[in-house]
């Protein structure tokens, strides 16, 4: 009876039949434990990625995913936690944390706006802290890695803000202070530089770097020659990283080296990516997250999301192949074809790196970094484009 | 746990006297005491053994991050499974409340009718992935153990609906004609 | 030059063939203003409807639209509005104002919870004024009608808790205080009943009804007899309303009609809408808002969503079909087929009434709601069912 | 006004000694004085006259809410004409940003290169209608005028990016080259 009364469609014919059958199992299922919650294991294994989207399912609703990019799992998400209003985030390695800079109003779309950094626990993806950014100021846009990063070997988080005066906010993520507010007329952006400084690029196109103090004050500051040709051929915003040095790539499949490593940027010999037959073709890089370094067995590579036809306009559409190219011989050692048109791409580290790529189609595409091979295609949790990949062991 | 049992209590005082007293324990054994696990309920408890093992149990057939699997019959959400949980853990970060709406579900294998508990997990964003909507004696809030249109994060810090758990809880007894 | 600097795209090309084009049009277009915002009319016209997402995008960063169905007005919405966490709304007449029952979090998906009714102005859909809940315990879940409502001549509003101790709050929307919390042992939502009090469904399958004094405080109470078989054939939450009696259906179709005009709900005859033969065939009423009541002509019309097939758990699922029956003769005079499949149907008041339904697919279908006739097909921000539609002029 | 003037002032004095300041002074353009209407711009200033008319120009050939109408060239986001407001209005409840990214478009009705300045609308939930994703002359924030991944909501009360407008404020002058 009160199985009847709770679930209200026992059938007392189904009952009848399930005689039978029980006399094969004797003993029913077991009852279960309730209040379970699952832990992860850290350090994370190299292949997992957090998924970093744009609006997934709303700008403010927003959220990141950590997933294995493996077909066995095509259906299943390992973690996630909120990312609200163009959040960007931030995976450490140093301490098991993720970091995410994000923004909430009081009342969802309005009232008091307050911009955090939230700290989550690796382990339990709770969050451990959070750390109150002042003046309501961080930059929101289309989700980048650039907007947030760490400098000083992750003592140091710096925050990208605009208003439209551009700062940068230093932040100790160790003792969860706010240390200082950086001025930064005229330049955008955050590229870690030195051993505790930053980098960001100008409208007149040089690169200017500051190194901070312990306190996050400004202690030296640097300005390069002009070489971001805003005009005619601009940098994309986020470069290729290996080994201290960011590989710049413009609209037009010219690369900028620029080595990050000492106090102040030093501008490397730049060449292209393309052939003049290539460029003829108008073959150029083009999406959201269209660039990805990597050391491949001990080499650097690069490896670049391309379309053929490029033109004005068409820089952040995407497409679907992948370049390989070697930093120290220029040379284009692959291309890999994707299935569908991606947006993003990403390169995992470790002995089986993996090339992955969100198609929009809303899926993640996974490959073999080295052979190309196809590994695994997976739902993603968004129908747009602008989902971000970052490798969970960078 | 106290604060929970004080508010049940209340409730089952305030409903005791127009309805049944059994039936509204039935919906209280969906709260769970810790991870200890049911209090006694009116129901005929299954065995006590604890479900450790992730042995393919042949008693118990499906996937579990599929509609279709037996114990989801009256689910209606994201399938934690597909959420960093399983079919009776919830994912990384989130809590599990101890209050939930209850379904009765058929095993075909074994041809029993389960009592299953249909916990949601809380905290965390909505998962998103394999919503199902199964209906299976669903019933409108006037009987609010059986209806799987509620939030059910209860007790919990935060009762942002994440995804939803089917646990087993006991089998359900033949109904008296 | 400027227009170069600034558009990066200028072709010296296409400014020497637009020299002869200009000659056609000696002057350049004006500049136009900025800063302009567009206010609507007041009273909204008849046919306007707000639909109510359960989430869309998000849960948290859901909406209500204001929409004119009307096929050339297919891609546009009217205005919006937040409407966060299982928001449900309530379209004033009295005053020109737009109720929302809603749910914040100080971190989105976490930290402190607040619960309040904003006050939405209807010329400016700007929020006028925001009251407070007190406890956190708003009953949170898919969207439904009878979780908030008015009472006195909308001089209150009564908003449904579960926590799960079933109570309602009572709101004075005109002063904008908090009255009061009546406990509600045993039952739940609200059924607005006679000059200044509610009625609530419960467990026993009884309905208990207040009478409310000026403090909000319980006055009178009263209780029926036991009518709704929730075992067997339970009534759907969300009556159909007109002229003071509200008409529940259950499951497999049974009509209860309950005078609601009263002080005290009284029990009227019940009948079926469907025929012996169509209870065979498991005729049932389905869908998350799967009545609407409305006078038409004169004379009382309820719109049921139909599904053929019915059976234990199917009764959300909604049908492509709507019966309209005469409440005086029971009579089913006419059958509506949809495009699609539905889960929510409305029908507005006014001259011209027009039913409407939300479907699976994601648009608003519109049909002439006396001869069915088929007017628009809109899409909706929602791939979602649970889309509720409200009449702006109720 | 005085808040935005001082801050664009601000950023004016960091950035003239390194980039045009008649570049910076064309972005600041895009800022509004109430309805009043743009300061003297560096652009070619076209005739004052305001449209307050709805009816069809045959100047200015185009569905407002599509992403083809000849306006959007630079445009990313949702078109305001699909979401209560119209090619130059914003939706009830929100508020125009006065600051904002340009972008150059051609007329092909009467051959003429207008400067579009996309303000945004701000305060209410994303629109979600009519979305467009045109970047010709887009920019990295390196140049920030010209970038339109930025959610420009500035100097309103809420930064909520709902939809976006494409404003005439004047005639690119042909480039000398």
């Amino acid at each position: 009876m009160i199985g009847r009364w709770i679930g209200g469609a026992l059938l007392a014919a189904r009952l009848a039949a399930g005689v039978a059958e029980a006399q094969t199992f004797p003993n029913p299922l077991p009852i279960e434990n309730a209040g379970t919650v699952t832990r992860l294991p850290t350090p994370y294994p190299d292949n997992w990625v957090f998924l970093d989207y744009l609006a997934s399912p709303g700008l403010i609703d927003s959220k990141a995913e950590l997933v294995n990019p493996d077909a066995r799992y095509a259906k299943q998400v390992i973690g996630q936690f909120s990312a609200s209003y163009y959040a960007n985030i931030l995976v450490g390695t140093a301490r098991p944390e993720v970091y995410v800079a994000e923004t909430f109003y009081s009342r969802g779309t309005r009232g008091t706006r307050t911009d955090v950094i939230t700290l989550y626990d690796k382990e339990t993806l709770s969050p451990r802290d959070e750390i109150v950014l002042p003046g309501a100021k961080r930059w929101v846009g289309v989700v980048q890695p650039n907007a947030f990063q760490f400098a000083d070997h992750e003592t140091l988080g710096l925050v990208y803000n605009f208003t439209p005066r551009s700062t940068v906010t230093v932040v100790n993520l160790v003792t969860r202070q706010v240390l200082n507010e950086v001025p930064l007329p005229g330049c955008a952006m955050i590229y870690p530089t030195g051993p505790r400084g930053f980098s960001s690029m100008c409208a007149d196109g040089t690169m200017v770097s500051v190194q901070l103090d312990k306190e996050g004050a400004v202690a030296t500051q640097n300005v390069t020659t002009a070489f971001n040709d805003l005009n005619d051929d601009p940098l994309f915003a986020a470069p290729g990283v290996i080994d201290g040095v960011s590989y710049f790539v413009s609209y037009k499949g010219k690369v900028h080296p620029v080595d990050l490593s000492g106090v102040a940027p030093r501008l490397l010999s730049t060449w292209s990516l393309v052939t003049d037959d290539e460029a003829k073709a108008n073959w150029r890089p083009s999406g959201n997250q269209q660039i990805a370094g990597q050391l491949v067995g001990g080499a650097g590579r690069l490896y670049l999301l391309m379309q053929p036809n490029g033109k004005d306009g068409s820089h952040l559409e995407g497409g679907n192949q992948v370049w390989v190219l070697d930093v120290a011989s220029h040379a284009k050692l692959a291309t890999i074809m994707l299935k569908g048109q991606a947006q993003c791409i990403a390169v995992s580290g470790g002995e089986h790196p993996r090339l992955m790529a969100t198609t929009l189609g809303a899926s993640l595409q996974v490959y073999d970094a080295i052979s190309g091979a196809p590994i695994a295609s997976m739902p993603i949790a968004s129908t747009g484009a602008e989902t971000l990949i970052y490798p969970a062991r960078p | 746990m106290s604060t929970i049992d004080r508010i049940t209590e209340k409730l089952a005082r305030g409903v005791a006297n127009r309805t049944s007293r059994r039936g509204l324990f039935a919906w209280l054994g969906g709260t769970l005491a810790g991870a200890a696990a049911i209090p006694a309920l009116p129901i005929e408890r299954a065995q006590a053994a604890e479900t450790t093992s992730n042995a393919p149990n042949p008693q118990d057939v499906g996937d579990a991050s599929s509609c279709g699997y037996w114990r989801y019959c009256a689910i209606d959400g994201f399938l934690c499974d597909c959420c960093g949980g399983s079919v009776n853990a919830c994912p990384p970060g989130t809590t599990m409340s101890p209050i939930t709406w209850l379904g009765t579900c058929r095993n075909p294998t074994d041809g029993r009718n389960y009592i299953i508990s249909y916990n949601d997990c809380c905290g965390k964003p909505a998962c998103g992935r394999c919503l199902c909507s199964n209906e299976q004696g669903e019933r409108p809030m006037a009987r609010p153990q059986a209806n799987n249109e509620t939030v059910w994060c209860f007790g919990v810090p935060s009762q942002s609906y994440t995804c939803s758990t089917a646990i087993v809880v006991g089998v359900a007894t033949e109904r008296k004609q």
